[in-house]
């Protein structure tokens, strides 16, 4: 491994920060099992896709969504091949304890108040949302109500204090929040499939124990936990 | 001694008895200050800065009261505390305390302009002038010297007409040309303006040029107070002048004014005086500053002499005040003689007895030749 | 994405009020601290202190909360107002400081004399305190507008990252760096550099014209 | 998830680390500004000030293409020296300026009448200049620590978020918000809190150890 | 004047020769001090404080030169510019510049800290306990009152054993009795440990009870200097004195010291002069102050005056200066007497002529008494 600190084994994997609980209880799991050590730095995927490029030191990625991914790819960070797809999510639209339930995502343009969503620019899941506006053909008219948040959890704090009256997030994000109420789950064809890929870094031909880490939440033993925190693996 | 102004056993301007502690010192003190000047002396650390601080309302008392004019400025029974910008009480402070930030000029006039304009009676220009500030009005106080900054305090505290001037040893580091225009000045302010002043000194002769009347601080207490020709020969004060010369004040008229190499004469009670000239006018009112340590007594009438004064008196009084005898003898004024015992027993003088005061004219400074304010 | 002369006005602005807030308070309390002897004097410390002691983005979930429906300033949030306030409370604790800072350098005797001089409280701030402690106030008054300018995290969670009414310089150069429009990014970076040295400009002339203050000792050795 | 105190422990460690960083350059170039009439001041001032004029973020961008493996300090980005450097460089700007506004504060005279009793200009700031400045100094410390304690933005990015080694308070906020884990994050708020509440306190305690300066010209009029 | 010194002739400690320009006014000056105490003098702001900063290195001249006992401390031609912390000269600043986050004790032992134990020759627990500090050790300078910084000032100054000691009108805010203390405890010093002093003040009793040399200043250029006597009958300084006594310094030897009401005698030249009592062994060394205008000539024997003092002497000299004529009368030593011209006339006095110099006790101050140091 080529992580730093920590011992020579450890390994560091950037992740999305919606899966900090999940990670760090499957890294324990994983570490019993192999004895190795695995570190997380956890941060918005943009965010760790950029310090990846720019020489963060690091073994593997996971990110909640293809676009940094894709980017690292393109810019021949990813280790060919090892990319994988490990979880999926579902948007939701969620708002404030007295509004009624959708029917369809276009009710929202005739519905009055701001709609909260993560800044498509910022995070992949603003650019899901914006997808399934799209899709539904109702971007123009709510377009001017959006207000872009610097990333889901800001769009459910949005939600949660009344200064927005609905808001699209993932369905694993609207589970934790207690003031906020799923009113419509976006069918999936609405916007690029929400799935949370996985890769390993080519440095000195990657790490094996990162390898071998990601193999690990691909396989059953990481399945459990992610669906112990709602996650849809892949592999299911 | 100045006839304009009331005697100072009538009701004084400032009343005041108050105690105020700071760490280990206690001023605790009362008294009053008449409407004309009053010195105010006492050893260093005596507490003359804390009196006029409180006076002005800068510090505040423990208890007591302060009183200007009928008016209560203090006092801890009623709970009253008159803020300093309402007493008008302009302070010379002894440090100087000019405003780091503005010119001279605008320091001088910092009271001017927040003196409505009916109070306002003392011509800045003049002070300006006579304070020989007119080429420093651009500076800034952080380029004065130790005078200049002086002399800019003062007329600082002048130019807010107030009606009750207090001056904090206003005279340090002042050259002795300064120092008697400055004397002179504040003495005619005093009598054209009416404004009541109390000054703080370490120079008796200063002290005697100046005060009507005369207050002693000593560990915070007032040890003595009255005339300063009475408080001068209070035994409780003798201790604390020491090395200090006694100087007569009297009051005269000048009957020539001399010069172009001709002395002046001044007329002091029955006698004429010769004296330095002085561009007085004939029949001005004058103050004859005589030291009582310049004065020889003779018995017989004196001859071959170069002092030019002999003058015919009558010894009223001889009272020993520490080393020395102070004897007064009578010239239609009381005039006071420092003697040693050794010159009273050798001419075995007594009360009752007839002698010259003898002189030079050299001895002799007259006061209140200030340009006029 | 706005244009970048929409989003330096849209900065310049909220910066600017964010200033017209924070100042008199700061004064006002940096006063409080430095001149009464107050027994809630420390309390006043913490609270001032609070907005630097927590990361920007915790101040704004706090605003949210408060400018949000159910907060007693319903519907502030995701406003330039928001941004404003953000900014002006992230600042305030710096500006609070330095003005202490500042304010305790000055010579209460010469606030004594002033008043001795028959200018009330009111005169003595304006004629005499405000002048003397004029370096300070003005380094703190940078300061602030600075940290103002620079404001991220707070104002992205309480005001969002709205293009042309809450897109400040920060979170315009944050969304094109997370966009990888690393020129854009780079070019609002230099703007942001450019926008601080002209206050810095500013800073000093407005220092040359205080003049003589804080220089007060400077000259000579005689008083 | 690291435990709460680990949490604690590396941010003081690392905020104390960063004024051990900071506090030494920052009186040194605050000392240059007050004191010297050099023709590259306002370099030096546009340089110091521009970690203020930039978002914390942007900062960490620029640390991390320094530190970063393509950098010329590989090795260094993700440790908990890299937080401590980006605090550190957040800090300085904060803590230059307060210093500049407390050594402007001391009167030049004192010093020289210090050298003109035997001191070399090292013993005068030992005895002169800093216990003058104390107060100033202290305030400027302060905030560039609490400031250090709350960093985010470039922290994130140039140490990253590794729970028990980069992740510090401000940090470890933002990871259980992420989390939806209110209770935590609140806890955590709570203890930023209490931390700078303790530095307030150890500041006063610090102050009235410093006694008399800073209120030389209190007590009277005489001198 | 005092036996222990070189005479001021003689190639001077400290020679200077500089220019300093500061806004509108230039230090422009030339001159030498010497190893006993000088005396320098001249009108507010006219440039004293300026001189004693450049020596001590506070502030640079533009141009010239200043040497103390022929080492370099500034030079302009080779950059010679020795910084104020090698110079060892102590400078007793005029404003005081306490440092006000130290008590007084720590003021005071800040340079004593900084000497090397071989060069510390000042007893500073006497020092403290001669100038009254010892109940303000704990004090913070803020606290103190005008003469009480003056004095903690001054001990400062004295406990670094300085090897040249700057002293800027130590005295201003210090009363009678202080004044004559310090004063005669600087001499002390002067005369057990050597120090050169140079003295700024306005008083010129002040000067000549101290002062070896005098050097006086005017708009920033040097007018006068030599001897006091000398100096203080130059024309040139004449205007700056006005209003100012010429004090005559005497060396006398004590031939009986008085006391319990009886006088003392001094020998003075060929004279034994009747004085105050003191506290002197016989033989003792002495310095008789007694001024210029305290003194009357008397062409005939006086009889029945009740000055003690009638002393036979002859006339070597009659100058005007200003509106006086000061007659030097030998009496084995030279003395001055101010004379009115009008005095001068009516006795047709001139040169050579005998005369009897007539003057009180009370008129005499004897120097040199302090406490040993
Ligand atoms: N905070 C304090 N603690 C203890 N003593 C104090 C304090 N402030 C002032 N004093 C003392 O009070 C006394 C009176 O001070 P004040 O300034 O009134 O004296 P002063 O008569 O003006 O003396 P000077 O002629 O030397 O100026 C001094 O002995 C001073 O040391
Ligand atoms: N920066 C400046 N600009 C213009 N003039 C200055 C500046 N600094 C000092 N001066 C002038 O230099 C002159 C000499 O000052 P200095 O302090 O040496 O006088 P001084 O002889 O000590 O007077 P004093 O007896 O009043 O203390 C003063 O007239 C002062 O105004
Ligand atoms: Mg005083
Ligand atoms: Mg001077």
């Amino acid at each position: 491994g080529c992580g730093n600190g920590g011992g020579d084994d450890a390994i560091l994997v950037l992740a999305a920060a919606s899966l900090t609980d999940t990670l760090l209880e499957a890294g324990v799991v994983f570490e019993e099992d192999s004895g190795v050590e695995v570190e997380f730095s956890f941060g918005g995927s943009n965010a760790l896709a950029r310090q990846v490029e720019l020489g963060a030191p690091s073994d593997a990625v996971i990110f909640a969504g293809a676009a940094p991914m894709d980017r690292l790819e393109a810019s021949d960070q990813v280790l060919a091949g090892s990319r994988l797809e490990l979880l999926r999510n579902r948007l939701v639209v969620i708002g404030d304890g007295g509004a009624a339930q959708l029917s369809d995502l276009s009710d929202l343009a005739s519905l009055g108040g701001r709609i909260a969503i993560a800044d498509p620019e910022l995070a992949p899941a603003g650019l899901y949302a914006k997808q399934a506006f799209e899709a539904a053909g109702s971007w123009e008219g709510v377009e001017s109500r959006v207000i872009p948040t610097l990333d889901v959890r800001a769009a459910v704090g949005a939600v949660d204090t009344g200064s927005a009256a609905f808001g699209l997030v993932y369905g694993t994000d609207a589970a934790v929040a207690s003031g906020v109420e799923v009113l419509y789950v976006i069918p999936e064809g609405l916007h690029d499939p929400i799935i949370y890929p996985a890769a390993i870094i080519d440095r000195e031909g990657g790490s094996e124990v990162a390898r071998r880490f990601i193999g690990f939440l691909a396989g059953d033993a990481g399945g459990v936990v992610f669906e112990r925190h709602g996650f849809v693996p892949v592999s299911r | 001694m100045n006839p304009d102004n009331p005697t100072p056993d009538s009701t004084g301007v400032l009343r005041f008895s108050f105690a105020r502690r700071q760490g280990d010192f206690t001023l605790d003190v009362a008294g009053d200050f008449g409407s004309g000047i009053t010195a105010l002396f006492g050893p260093s650390g005596s507490g003359k800065t804390t009196l006029l601080n409180c006076l002005a309302g800068l510090f505040r008392p423990d208890d007591g009261e302060i009183v200007l004019n009928g008016t209560d400025l203090y006092r801890s029974a009623s709970k009253t505390f008159v803020p300093p910008e309402k007493r008008r009480i302009g302070l010379v402070f002894q440090g100087g305390a000019l405003f780091p930030h503005m010119n001279v000029s605008d320091n001088v006039m910092y009271g001017w302009r927040r003196t409505p304009e009916n109070e306002r009676r003392v011509d800045v220009d003049h002070v300006v002038d006579l304070l020989g500030l007119r080429s420093l009005m651009e500076r800034s106080p952080g380029s004065l010297s130790g005078g200049e900054s002086k002399r800019v305090a003062i007329a600082r505290a002048l130019a807010m007409s107030p009606g009750l001037l207090l001056l904090d040893e206003p005279m340090a580091s002042l050259d002795a040309r300064l120092r008697g225009l400055v004397l002179s000045y504040l003495r005619r302010v005093h009598k054209d303006l009416g404004i009541p002043m109390v000054y703080v000194s370490h120079s008796i002769s200063e002290v005697l040029a100046l005060a009507d009347d005369a207050l002693v601080l000593s560990g915070g207490a007032v040890v003595s107070s009255g005339r300063p020709s009475r408080v001068l020969l209070d035994p409780a004060v003798g201790g604390l002048l020491r090395d200090e010369p006694v100087e007569n004040l009297l009051d005269g008229t000048v009957l020539e004014p001399g010069g172009g190499g001709a002395s002046g004469r001044v007329r002091v009670g029955n006698a004429d005086i010769v004296t330095p000239p002085s561009d007085r006018a004939p029949d001005a009112p004058v103050i004859m500053a005589l030291g009582a340590e310049e004065i020889i007594l003779s018995t017989g009438e004196p001859s071959g002499l170069s002092a030019r004064n002999a003058i015919a008196g009558l010894i009223t009084e001889l009272e020993p005040v520490g080393g020395l005898v102070y004897a007064s003898v009578d010239i239609g004024v009381p005039v006071l003689v420092a003697l040693t015992p050794g010159g009273v027993d050798a001419l075995s003088l007594e009360r009752g007895q007839h002698a010259y005061l003898v002189f030079k004219t050299s001895s002799i400074k007259l006061l209140d030749a200030a340009p006029v304010g | 994405m706005s244009s970048d002369l929409t989003i330096v006005l849209l900065s310049l602005r909220v910066a600017v009020a964010a200033m017209l807030m924070a100042l008199p308070i700061a004064f006002g309390l940096a006063w409080i601290l430095v001149r009464k002897q107050l027994r809630g004097r420390f309390l006043i410390e913490a609270i001032v202190s609070l907005p630097l002691a927590l990361p920007p983005v915790v101040i704004g979930y706090g605003l949210l909360i408060l400018l949000g429906n159910r907060g007693p300033f319903d519907g502030l949030a995701f406003t330039a107002f928001a941004a404003s306030l953000a900014s002006a409370i992230v600042a305030l604790p710096l500006i609070v400081r330095t003005f202490v800072v500042a304010l305790e350098a000055v010579d209460p005797r010469f606030e004594l004399a002033a008043r001795s001089l028959g200018a009330n409280p009111w005169r003595v701030l304006v004629t005499v305190t405000i002048p003397l402690a004029y370096r300070g106030l003005l380094a703190g008054t940078l300061i602030g507008f600075v940290r103002a300018l620079s404001e991220f995290g707070a104002t992205i969670v309480v005001a969002g990252n709205i293009p042309g009414r809450t897109q400040t310089l920060p979170l315009g150069i944050f969304t094109r760096i997370q966009a990888g429009d690393d020129a854009a990014a780079y070019r609002l970076v230099a703007v942001s550099i450019a926008l601080a040295i002209a206050t810095l400009i500013v800073h000093d002339l407005l220092l040359r014209r205080g003049g003589l203050s804080g220089r007060r000792h400077r000259a000579g050795f005689g008083a």
